[in-house]
């Protein structure tokens, strides 16, 4: 079956919510208005009310009653109409959702999906395009997804949702409209394991969310250049499943790593230190990372532009961590 | 009661709601062209309180708003051409093409914004009035914020100190009945008298007619004078109604409200409203109206040519402007 | 009116108060020995408002509380020996020495913790209020917190949403008149009605004597009825006073009040009051009150003893229960 | 003058408040209390309440008047009493303090430091012990300081109440007490220059803060085991000074970096990310990270102590380094 992302998310959503009456979606304008993005269409007529629930504009106190109904034993999903807005949430995610079990001593657990989208779509300023992943993935109790298909977002949202933990799970707005295979039956995604989405044995690429699919796109114009590069998808970001990784630079000696947050302190810097220590020596050039640029997002088109990862800069660092410039 | 207004400041009124109103049509215009992108929130309908609030203030005094924020930028005296370069993203824009549509500024005329975190701008507002109050000036602060925010977290924390510390910043809340597709009444909790909020602040609140731009002068020049004297904040519930929907995104009704329910309101037309007062008390002739049009028309195709014709800002600006030296 | 209370309802109230005031001093007690690190917030001079409100409750009904926690934990009937055995830091601590004295839970009592971001844990009492009321239970959620939290933006996003949504959730205010070193009226705009606050929101609030366990029972038992029956959140402010200082860290009055304040206060202490009225309505002798201390002397004794002996967690079990399998 | 961490913060604001009135002191507690932890001792005294303004436990507002004030030109210093009740105020930072200027096309500029100390003290448990400088240093538009000397503290905080620029000031509950030599005249400490606290030839280790006096420690047992130790502290975490440790570690040819930040995502990932690309071929192992366990911190002191890098754990790892175990 071919179907979007977002029909995907949604798919994921209501097959769980059928199966467990305990699960709950809440947030800005996922019931009446079917969701800021039309993930959640058609939710409150099948579950009414009750289980999809629209909330005033006060990201702290629903994400904080979601965490407090998990702790009840129901089973939250929390929109955030965009992870923007998870920012005044931050307290709940952190000092709570993710902290709470450990500081019971296990007694109790928070069992929540916190799902929205993430990064820059187009042009809308500052204060509505940032990649927050870093920040999550450093916190511990806290599991981090960011799936780049429909297949994947729909296998691991389902397993995000059957999880025990608080899981901040990444969408991205210009991937709802984005078509993919998810076949016919139900299905799930292990939490934690990468996916290799190309055979090469040059370079590999790490790339995940938006940053896939300009992977794959520069992995094909390479390999018309006679560069094949193997593209790995962590999806998963926290646990990240570092040993595919290692053991495909083990392969390629080459390794360049996209993504679309701000470079300094993003997680490409933790993926690279990473594969440093556990592939010293299998390196054959400086790991190249394709970033956001260190500035807040420009309104301006070109601008704008400038500061988000593009298939030439991908197609450049490939370039350079082949000492083909 | 009678307001007082004579001719050419009738004219004037009319003249900078019908400026605010060709605006926003012409950046619908705009947006439909793809030269403008982004978020696209409309101020029509509600023009009469940026205009009739401003109009009570002196040119130093600071006004901030949130997205929703051209009205109160052009009744400021911004420039629509630097207004509109400015969401079309070029480099002649107010904010040089960095800020957009959700974020004008414009410092030298004391416009110190638009902030896209709903409620996160309110805090600032009593930061700029605690520095006027700081060095003994007597200026006000005019802070517009939707219904929406109502409930926020950080619109209470500041209602607060503004009370606490008897800020000079008068609170505007321009209740339009909506939060994108969420009525009133489905986000707070005493939604029949929102300005109870403030009065739990010991902050004193009135209500008035947002659409009648004379009601808004009126209770502003008297709670303007208050605020200036030194008497600490105040809040006013503007009654308004936006006859767009919630930004270009969304439909002009929706499925949250009716055509009937827009339809009604649309008849309060605060332009209309101002027309027919002057014509009625005979300040006016249609002929004044005509030739405002025609004004304002021209003022609207210089701004859109100044706009389109501008340059945009090269990749090189990018790190421009991050940091002060 | 006057309270309803018999003998053995009469000694059971002073007991645990008086369980209360003696772990408490034992923990002074072993905090000067660094059995007991950290911040320690001791509850003297509160006593009442614990007592009052959780016998006034069903075992099965949840409470929820700030970092000033061991009286409601105490309360809720949690062992002294397991609380004391946290505060030491000990394997055998209600959260195996993970949480301390300021993370208290005890999950099977309902006791759903201890937090310490002010404001923080109120979304949460809203959310284990909105999971009773999903599952159609006739339990209510109680939620103390001190009056220092009130002006906080996450406190005022959970009443929203209690009030909007009638939640089944009692909201506590511990008024004891200082955040740290802060007088109430240096905090809170409408310090004098800090319940305005709730009313704001259209929640019914109260204030009660939070010295007489007797009267704050009674407003309690007429409170928790009302919320059992489904008429949605209420508000209590308790008036009240800490004998001693914020912490173990700040002076037992501090240059922010006076001694003779304190010695004021301290005139009716909760213990003296409820100690006065059964001698005085001939419900018991001072021998059941040499009784009770020399009962509850042995119970402080058996859980110092019982916390000093027990283990230390190992460092291996440094990574156990950050995650649910 | 031998002062302590305590007096250097306190003469560096004095000094800098008396030269300029626009500065002025905000925060909980430090005004009449002097300051939760007594940095601003004498402060209302000779500054007075308008300059030295205690708040309510509202972080987000609080913060938000502060950048508010800068906007309008004075020169906030924001006490958080610790870093940790930052995470309420994130938004106010990270989407205003940082962004405002960009956003305005460099109209406007939020000179402003906010300081306050980060990191564990003893057993004060998870929502209390955390080192979030990786999330500040990831966000465009702010600068990070945290250094770990008396001097240090002193005149990086004299820059940064210069400085145009929003700032983020991490101190550490644990110097507070520490003392050192301070001179005897005025002086500044330029931002983003790091500094050699130890020369040696045999292995670089990068600390900051805390971490610098047990990488300082470490280095004089090893100096007994005949390794030397070159010690560098940023002091500045953003913009970071990596010539200067690039060039250390090309002369040594071994880094180990010391953070007390969680693992994964650390700002330690960065710092070997970099050095890395710029030399890459002079390094003669996998550069070791000595970091935080990540996980919420326990409140029991063994587990605390094994979450928290220590002297043995530093040591091990620049043997680890040197090919010496
Ligand atoms: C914290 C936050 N949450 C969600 C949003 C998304 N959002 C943008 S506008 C809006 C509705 C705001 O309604 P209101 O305050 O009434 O202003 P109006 O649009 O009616 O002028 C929402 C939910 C946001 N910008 N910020
Ligand atoms: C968000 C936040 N800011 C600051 C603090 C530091 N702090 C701990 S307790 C306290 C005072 C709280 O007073 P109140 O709520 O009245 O409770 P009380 O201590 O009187 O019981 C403060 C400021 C905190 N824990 N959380
Ligand atoms: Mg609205
Ligand atoms: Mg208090």
């Amino acid at each position: 079956m071919l179907i979007s992302y977002r029909e995907a998310l949604n798919q994921a959503m209501r097959e769980e919510m059928r199966r467990n009456s305990r699960i709950f979606l809440i947030g800005e304008e996922v019931g009446y208005y079917q969701g800021a993005f039309k993930v959640s269409k058609g939710f409150v007529e099948e579950f009414g009310p009750q289980r999809v629930v629209d909330t005033p504009i006060t990201e702290a106190g629903f994400t904080g009653l979601a965490i407090g109904a998990a702790m009840a034993g129901l089973h939250p999903i929390v929109e955030l109409m965009t992870m923007n807005f998870g920012i005044v949430a931050l307290d709940q995610s952190v000092n709570n959702a993710a902290k709470i079990r450990y500081m019971s001593g296990g007694q109790l657990s928070v069992p929540l999906v916190i799902r929205g989208p993430g990064s820059a779509a187009h042009q809308l300023g500052a204060q509505h395009s940032q990649s927050l992943e870093a920040w999550f993935c450093h916190v511990p109790g806290l599991k981090v997804i960011a799936p780049a298909t429909p297949h994947d977002a729909k296998g691991l949202l389902k397993s995000a949702i059957r999880d025990k933990n608080p899981i901040i799970f990444i969408e991205a707005q210009l991937l709802y409209g984005t078509k993919g295979d998810v076949g016919d039956g139900e299905y799930t995604i292990p939490i934690g394991v990468a996916e290799v989405k190309r055979v090469g044995h040059d370079v590999t690429i790490v790339a995940y969310s938006k940053m896939l699919l300009l992977a794959l796109e520069a992995a094909d114009q390479l390999s018309r250049e006679g560069i094949e590069v193997e593209v790995i998808d962590p999806r998963t970001l926290k646990p990240m499943d570092l040993p595919t990784i290692v053991a495909s630079v083990k392969k390629t000696g080459r390794l360049v790593i996209v993504e679309e947050g701000w470079r300094f302190c993003g997680l490409g810097a933790q993926v690279a230190e990473s594969v440093y220590t556990a592939a010293f020596d299998y390196l054959d050039a400086p790991i190249q990372r394709v970033t956001g640029e260190d500035v807040p997002m420009p309104y301006s088109r070109p601008l704008e532009d400038a500061a988000i990862p593009d298939k030439p800069r991908v197609i450049d660092a490939v370039k350079t961590v082949c000492g083909r410039r | 009661m009678m307001p007082r207004m004579d001719r050419s400041d009738g004219l004037f009124l009319y003249r900078q709601m019908l400026l605010i109103r060709r605006f926003e049509e012409k950046s619908a215009e705009m947006y439909a062209l793809a030269k403008i992108a982004g978020f696209l929130h409309l101020y029509i309908g509600e023009e009469a309180i940026a205009v009739g609030t401003i109009a009570a203030l002196r040119s130093d005094d600071y006004v901030i708003s949130a997205y929703r924020d051209h009205g109160h930028c052009l009744a400021r005296g911004s420039d629509p051409g630097h207004v509109m370069a400015e969401m079309f993203g070029k480099t002649t824009g107010l904010c040089h093409g960095k800020g957009g549509s959700m974020h004008l500024v414009d410092a030298p005329r004391r416009f110190m914004g638009g902030y896209a975190i709903v409620g996160g701008h309110i805090p600032l507002a009593t930061g700029l009035a605690f520095a006027t109050k700081y060095q003994a000036l007597d200026l006000v602060t005019v802070c517009f914020f939707g219904e929406g925010a109502i409930p926020s977290g950080q619109a209470h924390e500041a209602l607060n100190l503004a009370a606490l510390w008897k800020l000079p910043v008068i609170f505007v809340c321009e209740n339009n009945r909506y939060g994108m597709g969420t009525p009133a009444e489905r986000a707070i909790a005493l939604y029949a008298d929102v300005a109870e909020t403030a009065r739990s602040y010991g902050i004193t609140a009135e209500r008035v007619d947002g659409m009648d731009v004379l009601a808004v002068r009126d209770v502003m020049r008297k709670v303007v004078a208050q605020v200036r004297a030194g008497q600490g904040p105040l809040f006013i519930e503007a009654m308004t109604y936006r006859f767009m929907g919630h930004s270009m995104s969304d439909p002009a009704h929706g499925h949250y409200r009716t055509k009937e329910e827009v339809e009604e309101y649309r008849k309060r037309d605060p332009l209309l409203l101002l027309k027919q007062t002057i014509l009625s008390s005979n300040l006016g002739t249609e002929a004044d109206f005509t030739q405002l049009e025609r004004e304002v028309g021209e003022v609207m195709t210089t701004a859109v040519k100044f706009a389109d014709e501008s340059p945009f800002p090269a990749p090189s600006e990018l790190y421009n402007e991050v940091l002060a030296e």
